[in-house]
């Protein structure tokens, strides 16, 4: 089954934008250009729109708190133990959350989704794209792409109610860092029972995780809004040899030279919403415009259900308005968080051989006005 | 011997009119027509129908007793940890229990009785019969042995109320994985010090138990799934309440699924997919499908309603009997005892005035290894 | 003081867009046309921008809970006794919110501030504008607008939290009409005093709100998601003869027709956010749509901070995606708020004796990336 | 008679080179050179230096006692109901307590004290001398009558973690216009029957007594001002940390304001305008101004750190002690009895030796009402 999309404006990202075709076949994209060759069994009219890659919405939390559901369906955060790297948020997902369909409406197609920040560490992360099925198995996109933690109020707001450690930031990094050195002895005590070769060895699920972080194979994805906090998250960084996502980085302008220094991505935001927390005093759109001068791997988030990432582009189009320049907006929602999730070989860009996961619009995405008339996902029925 | 004469019987799934015998508490021999010796006791049965006894394979009769109050006859969930592989639900029951004199009267004699599902291991279960005082002389013994589980909201309630751990369905796979593992590495440790708790998922791991895992939602069944596939476990969904709304998905699984209650408001969100049409549905997809009442969120005094409501969607009747008979002594591992009229099988058989199917009959008699225990009009004695 | 503003379109709201210049003097609307005649002191160049009237936010809590000051500094809801008609916006705003300004750099330049609705009869609402002034004196536009009721979810959940009255919806009904009937019983006993010429009558402070109410000089300001809470409210206003505004309207469209033979004007909102709680459920965009058509009274509104006031603009652009007519939803963010507010001889267009409540745009309101580039109050720096 | 003899002495705004003599508690003549008589005591004071006592017009000691740990000794608010008009912090003062000691012996010979800011209406405070063992015997009787209120974030914070009404800001006024509302009713109606509360709020609305109000924030000000309006009473505005951020506002108010205390960091919300710049604003604004410490906020032993911290503004010196003397005295309505030196006025002094804005001076001794009762050295002894 061949498709053809003709009479669409191509958004690729990788390219400036021009009128052109493209060829879908097995849901991967089997040919792009301004025009393609291949004989095909269905066209799809883009009607003058324009096409762009499904927006990858980084940071989320869609379907641990399905729409319409209520604080009694909210799994979000597991505030009961300040270390669960062991809780997945696989295991809590709603694939049938409603808001799903809303953010394809939206153009975002994709959405890492996270555990809360409730906990310094959190727990694991993946990757699900939009489909139609109300399976989660059938949206997956990747498992365990990183372990949550979290830095500055939250953490010390929830423990610090239960008069439990932590409730200081000295608390929370003191927290992170005896996870990370149990995981380094767990290690080190792994690989002397193996040198042994002794005939059992007791595994450790939460340790697991530790050494997964400890070896690169995941990164840690941090939750900062405070300068200080990033400064401590690239600290630990430092001292354990990990890799890291800065999450929010609400203050990144005060600290951008030190977080370019450290090459640590950020995904920035939630933006587009009043500042109900201390922490949140300085939010600015303009970070947008900062980062992208600075040339950091950064991403937009919605950080959904704070904000509904349905209308994450509308947050990127303020950042525009606030000085940021609009194509890197779109990398921002594009290929950038592709690269920083680790899936842009298959995401994040229209090209040959990436997966088709598109949308057409009949205006621009940053004007509230415009919507989404195809996706390549839906039976699709207007807004 | 008693001989049973005259009646209609449910054997082989279709009505047959045929006597049969009992012996030693065993069905012993079905004809069309069975002579008397002289020391045999006959039963005469003309214009009546005998049917299996109903098995109902969840239910936490005799643990949540009725009649009793809420809290003096409540001994459902041993809510102090939210895993308590170690507790065993024979331990709790009490054969006095109204809700076991229900199941009885009204034709129900076999149950699985499991702790509930505030836990998510919640502990073993027990299959039993529905008549004696002692429940050790109750216990069906061939059945497999049975480890509760529980996924999905009644969990995270249950803890994010006591602000424990697992307060939302994030840890409740969590809680799972931590104990599988912590069994795994019990079963590879040469010096291990047995402790029962271990020994239950020991046995779980070994496929010498069963898991019997309380899920609505279809995430939580995904879930459970991927957990099952991890630590390479057997597994019944009970409720599965959604089970039905991807039947590609329900049939991969390729496990029994007990379904029910179905007579029930879809009130909570974990409910909203509750409908009748799912057993016709996981039917005829194939699956090993029986029904629960989850007694007593069901009393048993209405577990024929079931049996009609699924008659609406015009089901073969066979199959509608089977998931109260057959079906459920399969997921128990008790079909070579109970479940149906046979040679060899137990006794365990009721006598109604009417088609079952008919909802003005009623159960004149219920057998239970051969023995009158109960019936509809036993209902004012006890 | 005359100041001539040139070069731009004029949006009026009254008229079609036109190329026009406009004069401003003591604050007001001099004159407005293609070309106006009178001498001025200064010129304000345009740009070639488009010249809205100051968006009106009809339902807001801004100043209530100022941005970056935390839980700890949250009056938006009384939430100690179900009936405090008695409480005043005004007492509790904080002008310094730094949320107004921003407000000002997406259009909205009139607020009506109410209080939150965990009460039953909640407060009195009052209207600010933007000004640059750190006194609330020196913002307000008008007193004692209205006084807040609130049915649904949110009274249940914080009364049954106490297990007080109400904790159903029934009893949030019984709890209104028994602070109505009160107050009917005081208006009695009040002219029976004067005609019996007492030297004394003990006014009571709540009751003087309802005698308010009751006498139509104020109108109740009903928080209503449901439609049968909406129903719940249209009975009690025709039981009582008030006037009534319903706010949120969540569920509208399923009960269109209902809410049309009552009269009652709707204000609309906040559909850019995610379904937290049950009644929530059937949120869309498609309302502003239906309301439109049916010719209601209507109104956007931010609920500031549930959703920030500042991007209002673009839930309209939202509704327009979804449907609704584009002059339409510029109607809903200004003279029709102005009417419902009782302020329409003011503001909510640009008309010659108006109130020069305007801003200027570089492009359409309802795309993210356009910007005030200057506004009547302020003095002006961009973003 | 009493014969102070060779010291310069802070008298009409400025350092004079005069002897004074105090008869029976008062001061009773200036001169540059008084002539002692046979029975009069003589008191030389050459190379030292006299000022007024100081007045701080806002204090909790003796209320909220220092060195008696977290409960014993905290009378300050009285947090059973939002409005305690009848209350009196006269009830509840210990004239022992180390913050009245350390008033004395660091110069402030008169304070006043008053209820906490728990409260919309915390109580009456009281005006009193600082060395007495009796309180009734401390007490400044020309002194207006005193009702502590209180707006803002202190009122929500005490009554939102009661789950009580005034739990916001929004009640705050609600509560006080509720409060004078019934005062009007109770004053109109001819068949009253007398309650204290009452009264102490009919006092107000009479205008015998003054209104001293706890508030930080300039919104909180102008909801002070607006009731002020509606109701018709005299206030004063305590703290009024942001009133400077308003000049043109705050000169409309025309009440008197007591700032401080203001070497304390800015960490809260309400705190964070507090600035010494304030009092150079609001004194150049032609407002009345005082100084608080708020002790034991600021205990008293520091009390000359605010005049230091002012004087860095170089203000006229004459105007940073009336600060701390005059202005208080004139808004309290002592100003006749004390707060400078003058013929007929108490003989409240204290005696430095070096100038009062040498840090390095210390206060040799403190008198009140004609008798030595501190200085810094009795620090240790008492």
């Amino acid at each position: 089954m061949r498709k053809k999309i003709t009479n669409v404006t191509i958004h690729s990202i990788v390219q400036k934008p021009y009128k052109g075709e493209l060829i879908i076949e097995d849901g991967k994209i089997a040919e792009v250009g301004k025009t393609c060759s291949q004989t095909v069994d269905e066209v799809i009219d883009g009607k003058g729109g324009l096409c762009f890659p499904g927006f990858i919405d980084a940071h989320s939390h869609i379907g641990l708190n399905a729409e319409g559901y209520g604080f009694e369906y909210d799994d979000v955060n597991e505030m009961t133990n300040p270390v669960t790297p062991e809780v997945r948020t696989e295991d809590a997902f709603v694939p049938t959350d409603a808001a799903l369909k809303e953010s394809a409406l939206g153009g975002v197609l994709v959405h890492c989704v996270l555990t809360g920040s409730a906990n310094p560490v959190g727990g694991l992360a993946f990757i699900v794209r939009h489909t139609p099925s109300n399976l989660t198995g059938d949206k997956v996109v990747q498992r365990d792409v990183g372990l949550k933690m979290a830095t500055g109020e939250n953490p010390k707001r929830v423990y610090g109610a239960k008069n439990q450690m932590p409730v200081t930031r000295m608390g929370t990094a003191a927290v992170i860092r005896k996870y990370l050195q149990d995981g380094k002895n767990y290690i080190e005590k792994k690989a002397k029972a193996e040198k042994e070769k002794k005939p059992f060895f007791e595994t450790d699920l939460k340790l697991e995780i530790a050494e997964k972080v400890l070896k690169k194979i995941i990164p840690v994805r941090i939750h900062c809004h405070r300068s200080e906090d990033m400064l401590t998250a690239i600290r630990i960084k430092e001292e354990f040899g990990i890799r890291m996502v800065i999450e929010h980085a609400t203050e990144y302008l005060k600290v951008r030279e030190e977080i370019k220094k450290s090459g640590v991505p950020v995904i920035l935001g939630p933006f587009m919403s009043c500042r109900p927390k201390v922490e949140l005093k300085d939010m600015t759109y303009k970070t947008y415009k900062g980062a992208l001068e600075d040339g950091v791997l950064m991403a937009c988030m919605s950080d959904h259900p704070v904000f509904p990432s349905q209308v994450l582009r509308l947050q990127a189009g303020m950042a525009v308005a606030y000085g940021a320049d609009e194509e890197g907006m779109f990398r921002a929602l594009t290929i950038m968080p592709a690269q920083i999730l680790g899936i842009d070989q298959d995401f994040g860009s229209i090209e040959k051989g990436k997966q088709a996961s598109l949308c057409i619009w009949d205006g621009h995405p940053f004007d509230a006005r415009s919507r989404v008339i195809w996706n390549d996902q839906d039976s699709w029925t207007a807004l | 011997m008693l001989i049973v004469k005259g009646a209609q019987i449910w054997k082989d799934r279709g009505l047959k009119r045929l006597d049969f015998s009992v012996e030693g508490g065993k069905l012993s021999g079905f004809s069309p027509s069975l002579l008397p010796g002289p020391h045999d006791e006959v039963l005469n049965l003309s214009g009546h129908y005998v049917y299996p006894g109903l098995i109902d394979p969840h239910t936490h009769v005799g643990l949540l007793e009725e009649e009793t109050g809420n809290f003096a006859g409540d001994d459902v969930n041993e809510t102090t940890s939210p895993a308590t592989p170690g507790v065993r639900a024979i331990d709790g029951i009490n054969p006095m229990d109204a809700g076991i004199r229900n199941a009885r009267n009204y034709g129900v004699t076999t149950v699985c009785v499991m702790p509930g599902s505030a836990n998510v291991i919640g502990g073993e279960g027990v299959v039993i019969k529905t008549a004696g005082k002692s429940v050790d002389g109750m216990v069906v013994s061939s059945a497999r042995k049975i480890v509760k589980m529980a996924f999905g909201r009644n969990i995270t309630w249950t803890w994010s109320k006591k602000e424990k751990y697992p307060s939302t369905r994030l840890a409740v796979g969590a809680v799972l994985r931590e104990k599988l593992n912590a069994a795994k590495n019990y079963m590879a440790n040469p010096e291990r010090v047995c402790t029962y708790e271990m020994e239950v998922l020991a046995n779980l791991l070994k496929k010498e138990a069963i898991a019997r895992i309380h899920v609505a939602n279809l995430e939580d069944i995904e879930t459970i799934a991927r957990i099952a596939r991890e630590f390479d476990f057997d597994y019944v969904l009970d409720h599965a309440t959604a089970l039905h709304t991807n039947v590609e998905f329900a049939k991969t699984l390729k496990v029994p699924v007990i379904l029910g209650p179905l007579n029930v408001a879809g009130k909570s969100f974990q409910s909203y997919d509750v409908t009748f049409a799912s057993v016709k549905i996981l039917l005829e997809a194939g699956l090993l499908v029986s029904v629960m009442s989850d007694a007593p969120v069901i009393p048993l005094n209405l577990v024929r309603l079931q049996l009609f409501l699924v008659d609406r969607y015009r089901l073969d009747r066979s199959d509608i009997l089977d998931l109260f008979t057959e079906n459920p002594a399969k997921t128990l591992g008790i079909e070579k005892q109970t479940g149906s009229l046979g040679i060899g099988k137990d006794a365990d058989f009721i006598v109604l005035d009417g088609d079952i199917f008919d909802y003005r009959s009623r159960i004149r008699s219920t057998y239970i290894n051969g023995n009158a225990v109960g019936g509809e009009d036993y209902e004012m004695d006890s």
